[in-house]
């Protein structure tokens, strides 16, 4: 494992010093407990709005953090939900006096995390909701998993929460609103390596050389099958397939298309993804009216992608057209 | 031979201790069906745990410590065990109250108190290929072997060893809680890294529950 | 090697489509030959600005195509500087009438096919300027070398000649500005994995598990030195030193710096070398009075990293903070 | 015997050949020292120059096909070689000019102005490690072959063998041109692939001169 990283304890606490320094009109940062926070928080009369996760996944979260998007980012060790009382302080620090918007991913580590700081927020009387984000299509929720798990989704709900957010909704208006992208949002990865977590130091599952893990999480974990490698063309297809289906897309819909990177794949790639699936969904009448592509929700180093399709409608393409000045995600003014 | 609060510390140092010794098979355990950090988080946790006894009070009772254990693992593991393992104390806590000596129905109904707990935050039921394979078994044996007119240590060693045979029996189970339960039937054939980490701490509530129990060369090292 | 490509011959054009399909609101796409393009293309008046390279260093240059920053982009293969005809394509395609300037990377294939393409855009009577960029410290500029090659510091050139031109700066002004930021900028990188070229199936060079090569270049080209790997505060100074020793930046200097993504290394770790680099110039009195931190010029899925500093004046200062709106470099309005 | 457009004609059909076998040689010594694309590079050129030959008028000029060989490495070759080898052919265009066929003192001319286009583009010299070792010592044997007497297939060969030699010689060379120049020291040991495909092209322009060559059955493959 080789990894531009000094002592693999440190790795949350200094890149957090690195976002400090590298944004600072931006972000302010707290060293203990960890968060990020946005320069000029709490904005007041604004509902706030916090995430969080293991770290590993940047951009997200803390990339996100600013006007029209995150008020708070509350990173965990690599691949482990903070604790809940970094949660609850940035809780805390975001609280404009129209209640707290926590977005959590759906993995049982972060939705016990964040319930416990919530509880405890909402013993110091802040109004705190939570929206569960579980858009990935890989896992069946039913009675036997833990659901399904959110992944690149997340970005397209923490966008569109905070230009609600800042447009001045209220709290139940931006829980509304971040429920409805959620329920609209569909995800599908593939992984071609494992990524290595610091402390582990070596790949999270082994891969030979000509194998691919389809339907892939962020964490590392193994896919729901391994498949010979195969064009990138195909790929595509295996996964537009059963989100298409799931929701399902209909000829006429208006569509947020988004291949995610996720880390070490390069950017040519994800644009010859990004051409087969727009191909694909303007064979079925889909109308793709917005887009992204980039590596937003990542693990660590690990080769591979994933498609995320939101299905849009006025109000939502509104919001995600409103402006937003984060690190990773910036438009309008 | 009731325990007491020199049982309780020694417990947790011992599974500290346990823990770190089996920090990278814990790890690679949550490699095979997890995100492989378990081992990571439950060592980060006890080494904080172990940093925050020596302040406990002289006079401190069992539940004092095991609350202590409790919030120190919930503000510093994260994760899904952090939260359960940390309410497994805490009910532990509680259920051992303001009692400075701990007789067997005491630690019996410690063991329930903190498997319940752990159900109550997780919902995982036996089957489920969660660390409650290992609890649930454990607190069967300690009612069993109570119930039985069975010594402390002996009501201990029960558990401890049907917590083992609990964490053994995950192995062919696929998940239906936790990170595991995304793998569907890639998940069989594989232990599960929380009852593993459960059992370990269990055994050393028993190893150190044991007559002539020093944590200087521990029977379980 | 595991790619997510169809044919290793068609991944140039493919994403070039990807790009066309993610990025209707900014460019359009010529195929044959392949160019990427403004939207709006030609601006009457304004002068026109063209870089290109080899792909495979995305977002550099496409993702640099936009308001305030590229006219055009020429993709050659995977690290092939392209051919004379799709730079000429592209030169007349963004001549508004005011010359167009022409930036290259110093790399002996892309200065002669500039060069050529230059000479018949000349007999077309576009007038066009070239201005080299050169802000790679690890290579030696003498006569024994092609001298120093071109790296991250070219996205600087770029925003800021594009911000030049924007605001209507003829092309001898475009030029100077150019030719101040590359004599105002070094770089120097860092490798620990080499990339895979698609049709090459192999990595670039070998590189022991536990050794990284200093002083890379984006090619897959070895460094100057193989060393064992060290900690990220180690490898920051390291690269550092050279680049402030060779300028030679002093105490009292207002840089940008800036942290590079080679494609493979995952964001944290890139905000941990930031953080070493602003605490030592922190501690040399120099002032990071501008950031940019991720992947801009890449190197395939390559791990690794380049640090560039930048010395700021007032102009330089207010040309970066002008507006841009491009796929990867995007502020103001 | 002079040398005609069947000789051209052959030495391009040769060249196309040669470089596709030596391809992954060309990439493998392009990857150790450079940037592993030479044999891609040239690979792609040639490909497209045998589609456009095929279209070549039946009373085309050597001069003429020199020149479509250049115009179609200049404009789908790129990196370095692409200008340089694509200067190479087209200064060997120009110094052929409208003859029909080619004696000895020609082809020495030839040779000499597609190294001299070579060396204006790329400011290399003899020693440099690049194609100019290769192009340099062929230039000269030839014009001392040609001095001597020797007959048309002769001086090619003489060009052939020299040129090979000059390739061999890069080995423990420093490069002070090219994408190997930034290596320093590290260049040493390995042959410029530049060097190496130029002297493939010239053993082609020799093969093809030869008495009794067919492509067919090319004495080069
Ligand atoms: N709902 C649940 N109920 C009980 N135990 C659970 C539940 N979900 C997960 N676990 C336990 O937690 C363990 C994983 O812990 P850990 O790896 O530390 O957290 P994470 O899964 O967040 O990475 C699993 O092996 C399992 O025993
Ligand atoms: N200035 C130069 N003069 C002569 N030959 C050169 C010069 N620069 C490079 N070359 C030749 O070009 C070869 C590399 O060609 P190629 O790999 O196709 O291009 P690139 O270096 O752009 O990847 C080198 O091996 C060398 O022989
Ligand atoms: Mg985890
Ligand atoms: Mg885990
Ligand atoms: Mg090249
Ligand atoms: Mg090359």
């Amino acid at each position: 494992m080789k990894k531009l990283i000094n002592d693999p304890k440190n790795v949350v606490a200094e890149a957090v010093a690195g976002i400090a320094a590298a944004h600072p009109d931006l972000v302010t940062v707290s060293y203990d407990p960890i968060f990020i926070v946005r320069k000029d928080a709490p904005t007041p009369g604004k509902v706030g709005i916090v995430s969080g996760g293991g770290s590993g996944h940047e951009p997200l979260h803390g990339g996100f953090v600013g006007s029209g998007m995150l008020d708070a980012a509350v990173p965990g060790p690599v691949f482990t939900s903070p604790t809940p009382d970094p949660i609850l302080a940035a809780t805390i620090a975001v609280n404009g006096g129209a209640g707290v918007l926590h977005i959590v991913k759906n993995y049982t580590g972060d939705v016990l995390n964040f319930e416990t700081a919530a509880d405890l927020a909402g013993a110091e009387d802040i109004d705190v909701r939570t929206v569960i984000v579980d858009d990935d299509v890989a896992v069946k929720d039913s009675l036997y998993t833990a659901g399904r798990r959110g992944v690149a989704g997340t970005v397209l709900v923490e966008k569109i929460a905070g230009a609600a957010a800042e447009r001045g909704d209220d709290l139940d208006a931006v829980a509304a609103v971040a429920t409805k992208v959620n329920a609209q949002t569909r995800s599908m990865g593939v992984a071609l390596t494992a990524p290595v977590v610091p402390h582990a130091g070596e790949p999270s599952f082994d891969l030979p050389e000509d194998e691919i893990e389809i339907g892939i999480g962020i964490h590392g974990e193994p896919g729901r099958a391994r498949i010979k490698l195969e064009p990138a063309d195909a790929i595509v297809d295996r996964l537009l397939a059963p989100i298409l289906e799931d929701l399902p897309f209909a000829s006429g819909d208006q569509v947020l298309l988004f291949v995610n990177g996720m880390g070490g794949t390069p950017q040519v790639e994800l644009y010859i993804l990004f051409r087969r699936a727009a191909e694909v969904l303007a064979e079925k009448g889909i109308t793709v009216s917005r887009t992204l592509v980039g590596n937003f929700v990542t693990s660590l180093e690990m080769q591979g992608a994933s498609i995320t399709v939101l299905k849009l409608d006025d109000e939502l393409t509104e919001l995600w057209d409103a402006p937003v000045q984060t690190a990773a995600l910036r438009w309008g003014r | 031979m009731t325990l007491g609060i020199t049982w309780v510390t020694d417990w947790i140092r011992l599974s500290a201790r346990v823990i770190a010794e089996h920090r990278v098979e814990l790890i690679t355990l949550d490699r095979e069906i997890g995100d492989g950090d378990h081992g990571e988080n439950l060592d980060r946790g006890f080494s904080a745990v172990i940093v925050k006894l020596d302040a406990l009070p002289a006079d401190a009772l069992p539940g004092d410590a095991l609350k202590l254990v409790a919030t120190t693992l919930i503000s510093t593991v994260g994760g899904a065990s952090g939260p359960l393992v940390g309410t497994a104390f805490l009910k532990a806590a509680q259920a051992a109250g303001k009692e400075a000596e701990l007789d067997g129905a005491a630690i019996v109904a410690l063991l329930t108190a903190a498997r319940d707990g752990v159900v109550l935050r997780g919902k995982a039921a036996v089957g489920d290929k969660t660390m409650i394979d290992a609890w649930s078994p454990a607190v069967d044996a300690a009612t069993a072997a109570e119930a039985d007119g069975k010594s402390e240590p002996e009501i201990l060693l029960a558990a401890a060893d049907a917590a083992e045979k609990g964490a053994e029996s995950t192995e062919p189970l696929v998940a239906h809680k936790g990170r595991a339960s995304y793998l569907g039937e890639r998940a069989i054939g594989h232990r599960d890294p929380g009852s593993q980490s459960s059992a370990l701490m269990l055994r050393a509530a028993s190893d150190a529950a044991q007559p002539g129990f020093s944590l200087v060369e521990s029977p379980g090292a």
